[in-house]
């Protein structure tokens, strides 16, 4: 069942450059949102479409978002107030798979890292890796996901934090630690087929996060349509989340 | 159901004068959540072909001020899939409009014959797309290739043929004759204007398929002046849309001269945008004391 | 004055190519306290035509999502006082380019007559009126009506001649080769979107002319889209506008192929905007080490 | 020489149904305006047009705006709150004649007395004429009169309070107590011509105020162009104050 709800800002604040923490009153939403689910927010009455942002917590009432400001929307999102009301249509896309036999590795890079937050969140026996381009960048998620994982792996493009280059430099060496049973990851495109790639190596199942622009969010109006192994899918609502297998067949 | 708000356009029984654009509201299931199906007047589903298409590559949507540009194409599974499987799912639940496109004057007339079924409550033909076949223009912005499409989807469907009009022409009214004199039992519009929008920093066309159609509020005076304008020229029910976000909006296509109205970009910012423009169009129409077809057309000049 | 923004387009010396659109600027001297005028490549000052107008009755604009419509019509007072009275006082301030409208082929040449003096650095053909005298069918909407205007109004001048096009067409393209072969200088486009809008408090059209012209943002799409097929149909330089509020507005029309570009409606929302889009421009040349030549028609397809 | 100013919102406050009171903080305005002139009030990004409001008083720094909600824009101005800031261009048009010998009437229905405040703000030999549907509508006009003038008299349509009538038939009893050098008058067009007629008839010159539908405000887009006896007028540049005999000749 989807709906539209009006919540109430908590909070929205800048974590880091650029970036913000969002979190609403949102009940109804938080007990029925599944790890790796989306919203499409309205940012106002002047703006023609929705935007997409991930779940990234969904606990006690509050749900939290966590984005990046790139334009006009998440821009005018930025300004909003402690108090103001935010009209969220949800919770959208199928979600990751919770009830996985084994540990879960979570790798995310950037923005991505905020439907992983909701994995951990979900189930117990989860470590995550860490990618980003600076400490700064790196430094709130660490604060997120220190209650909600056992191990943290840290890599920053810049060696700010943690080990200097990309999350695919240090997954090789993650996976020799430990044995999982799968990986999920979301971050951008480039680094999540570098996951899979390495996840097919180690015979791991992958599965992966993916963005497109939306309109409807409902599966409606094919904005977000792919090409998969088993024909066209609505990221939408076939996804977010797909077998990485699916999507990165060729 | 308000009875207020019934009405019947070319045989076709409708609740409310509110539908669905095709493109915009899938095959109607996927707003089950947020709509009373029978409450529309009807769903115009998306557009279908006689093979199954996977649309335009890249980006296909943008947001542009007041409105959108989209370049989806005309992905779709294909008339044989639309029969067998999402017919028969959807087509006691709503009147089912269903919206075609060809590449050629021959394919209008195999799609309105394999759709002349039960449960099609009315084929509309999307005439914005090139004539592949044959040069490559766009039927909808030539009076001949319109009326070309029109007469030889009428010669093999028993359905009403609703003709849906692209807004990129020089005198719209040139089309709407051309297409009423070749039978359509119906018109509507206005389809999306072509636009463009350039990424400054890439320095690319923003949308995959370079150029695509602008809908939303920013074109609502250009809808307006079409129906406005075709409404002085044709006697056929008019389908009015193209920007209406609210039931002021529509009113203003109803007043134009549109007996119906169908609402497309809106669905995407307020799923259950239509039942409230259905319910502002009825406080509208209860607090004057009128009917329906009292604001019709009654635009004063 | 940067010289990164400066540039030449058929022979007329601007400092920036950045324009005032005509029918938004008045003559120029009205927006002395906000804007250095001598830094805009130019302003084209409202039409002007052979006698003196008062333009249409009733209300002459309204507010549409992200946009406008008007229907000042031809208001001015007239070529003679436009030479005595109003040349003198503003020809040494800025590029004046006279915007001119007729009623007839004829009209156009004895205005371009007329205007062939020194202070005058170009006409602009505003082809979006009625042949009054010949059917009433708009110059703009046909490409034989538009070259006979333009190769009229070249045979009666010395200065560049642009030539206005109009969006309400089939074809831009068509039209804008219509006007290069007839000897156009430049073409400048888009003019306005034909609109209306009607209250549904009094069920009349607000606009005193029934109609009116669609500007602003709501049409910025449109216009990008016409300026890029233009500049891949002609040779001659484009002056495109429509919709330009900011700079990274103005720098979409110069990748898609525009020489100058001009702002219009968003001058009423803030009359300093021509100067902000100048230097946001001289900005983002300037970051990239650009000049303006390297991005004029640069879109990458 | 106008300008744009970035002004502050010192209150914000409705003072009667749908009518509400505007203070902004703007010295360099305040000390500039002219009883009778105009401002153009940027609404938000979203609007494509500015919207003309008569500067009712400009004192101490303080310039103050009464405005009706009757639409999207003056709807969304009043949503804004103490602090946040209003882009103005100004001070716009011609104003009266505030330096006229003898005693002047002012003569406003509704929203028309806004502009009739601020010459009473700034001559000392002033009466006002109140006209307005009902008590609830000319109470707070009282109250801001009080100070300026030396007389008011009052009229409501619905004689809930003052005379019962229009401005139009309590007019010639007023100009038999007192003699008058002037009558300065802003409402509905219809009043307007009424009023003029009586000064007509009395002998009194006329000024009134008009409003039309404005673009630029500067003179130069011609959406508010008039005839007037002595040709086109813009009533943004050439007016909005016009002696009654220029725009209500025929
Ligand atoms: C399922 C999903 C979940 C997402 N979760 C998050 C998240 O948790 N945190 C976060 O920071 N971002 C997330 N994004 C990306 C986010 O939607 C965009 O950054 C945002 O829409 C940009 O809007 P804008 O108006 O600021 O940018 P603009 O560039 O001005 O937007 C223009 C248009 O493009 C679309 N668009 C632009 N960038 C993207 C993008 N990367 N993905 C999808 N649409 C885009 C916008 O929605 C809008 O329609 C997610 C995207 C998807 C599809
Ligand atoms: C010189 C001048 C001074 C004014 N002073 C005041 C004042 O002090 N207090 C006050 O309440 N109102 C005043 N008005 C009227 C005020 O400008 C309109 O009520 C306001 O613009 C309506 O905007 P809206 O968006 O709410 O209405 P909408 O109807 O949504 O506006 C649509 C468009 O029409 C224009 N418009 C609508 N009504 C009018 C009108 N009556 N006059 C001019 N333009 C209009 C708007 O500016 C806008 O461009 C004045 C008008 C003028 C010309
Ligand atoms: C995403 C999208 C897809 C569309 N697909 C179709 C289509 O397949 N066939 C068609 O005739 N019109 C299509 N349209 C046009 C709409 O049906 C409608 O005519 C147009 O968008 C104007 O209405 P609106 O402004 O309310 O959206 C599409 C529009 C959008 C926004
Ligand atoms: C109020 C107004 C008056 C206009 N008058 C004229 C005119 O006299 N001649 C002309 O060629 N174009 C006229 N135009 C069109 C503009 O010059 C311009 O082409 C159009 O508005 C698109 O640009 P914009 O969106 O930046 O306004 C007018 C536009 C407006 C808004
Ligand atoms: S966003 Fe509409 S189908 Fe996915
Ligand atoms: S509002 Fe532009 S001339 Fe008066």
């Amino acid at each position: 069942m989807l709906k539209i709800f009006d919540t109430e800002i908590i909070s929205n604040a800048e974590v880091s450059a650029n970036i913000f923490k969002l979190e609403i009153n949102a009940p109804e939403l938080s007990q029925i949102a599944k790890a790796g689910q989306f919203v499409q927010v309205k940012i106002s009455d002047e703006f023609t479409l929705r935007r997409p942002l991930g779940i990234a917590s969904a606990k006690n009432g509050v749900v939290k978002i966590f984005y990046r400001v790139i334009g006009k929307g998440t821009e005018f999102l930025s300004t909003k107030e402690t108090g103001e009301h935010l009209n969220i249509l949800g919770a959208l896309g199928n979600g990751f798979d919770t009830n996985i036999n084994g540990r879960i590795l979570l790798i995310g890079g950037g923005m991505g890292l905020a439907p992983l937050l909701s994995v951990a969140e979900k189930i117990d026996a989860v470590d995550v890796l860490i990618g980003g381009r600076n400490k700064g960048e790196v430094d709130f998620w660490i604060k997120e996901f220190r209650a909600e994982v056992d191990k943290i792996y840290i890599t920053t493009d810049d060696g700010s934090l943690g080990s200097r280059g990309f999350v695919t430099s240090l997954l090789p060496e993650v996976l020799e630690y430990e044995d999982y049973a799968a990986l999920y990851t979301c971050g951008p495109e480039i680094m999540m087929r570098g996951v899979y790639k390495i996840a097919v190596e180690n015979n791991l199942p992958c599965y992966v996060s993916l963005e497109r622009r939306m309109a409807c969010g409902l599966g409606a109006c094919l904005s977000c349509s792919i090409d998969t192994a088993s024909g066209r899918k609505k990221v939408c609502k076939d996804g977010p989340i797909f077998d990485a297998r699916e999507v990165f067949y060729e | 159901m308000n009875e207020q708000l019934k009405t019947e356009i070319c045989g076709i029984k409708m609740n409310t004068p509110i539908l669905a654009a095709s493109g915009t509201f899938g095959f109607g299931e996927e707003f089950t959540d947020f709509v009373d199906l029978e409450k529309l007047g009807g769903v115009m589903v998306k557009c279908i072909t006689l093979k199954p298409r996977a649309g335009n590559k890249g980006v296909r949507i943008t947001e542009t001020p007041a409105g959108m540009l989209n370049c989806i194409g005309l992905e779709n599974p294909g008339v044989e899939k639309f029969l067998t499987e999402i017919l028969p799912r959807i087509k006691n639940k709503m009147n089912v409009i269903v919206n075609i496109s060809g590449n050629s004057v021959e394919d209008y007339g195999e799609l309105a014959k394999l759709l002349d079924v039960e449960g099609v409550a009315a084929i509309e033909l999307n005439i914005s797309c090139p004539n592949v076949k044959d040069g490559g223009i766009i039927f909808g912005t030539n009076p001949k290739a319109a009326a070309a499409v029109t007469s030889t989807a009428k010669k093999f469907t028993s359905k009403p043929v609703i003709v849906k009009l692209s807004p990129n022409v020089t005198d719209i009214t040139e089309i709407a004759r051309a297409v009423e004199s070749a039978g359509a039992d119906c018109i509507s519009l206005i389809n999306t204007l072509m636009g463009m929008e350039i990424n400054i920093h890439t320095w690319k066309p923003t949308l995959g398929n370079i150029t695509g159609g602008l809908s939303g509020g920013a074109v609502k005076p250009v809808a307006v002046r079409m129906v406005y304008q075709v409404a002085q020229a044709v006697k056929v029910p008019i389908i009015g849309m193209g920007g209406i976000r609210t039931a002021a909006d529509a009113i203003e296509f109803f007043l134009a001269g549109a007996a119906a109205v169908a609402v497309g970009t809106a669905n995407f910012a307020n799923p259950a945008v239509t039942m409230e423009i259905a319910n502002g169009l009825e406080n509208y129409l209860a607090s004057r004391d009128l009917n329906l077809r009292d604001i019709i057309g009654k635009v004063k000049i």
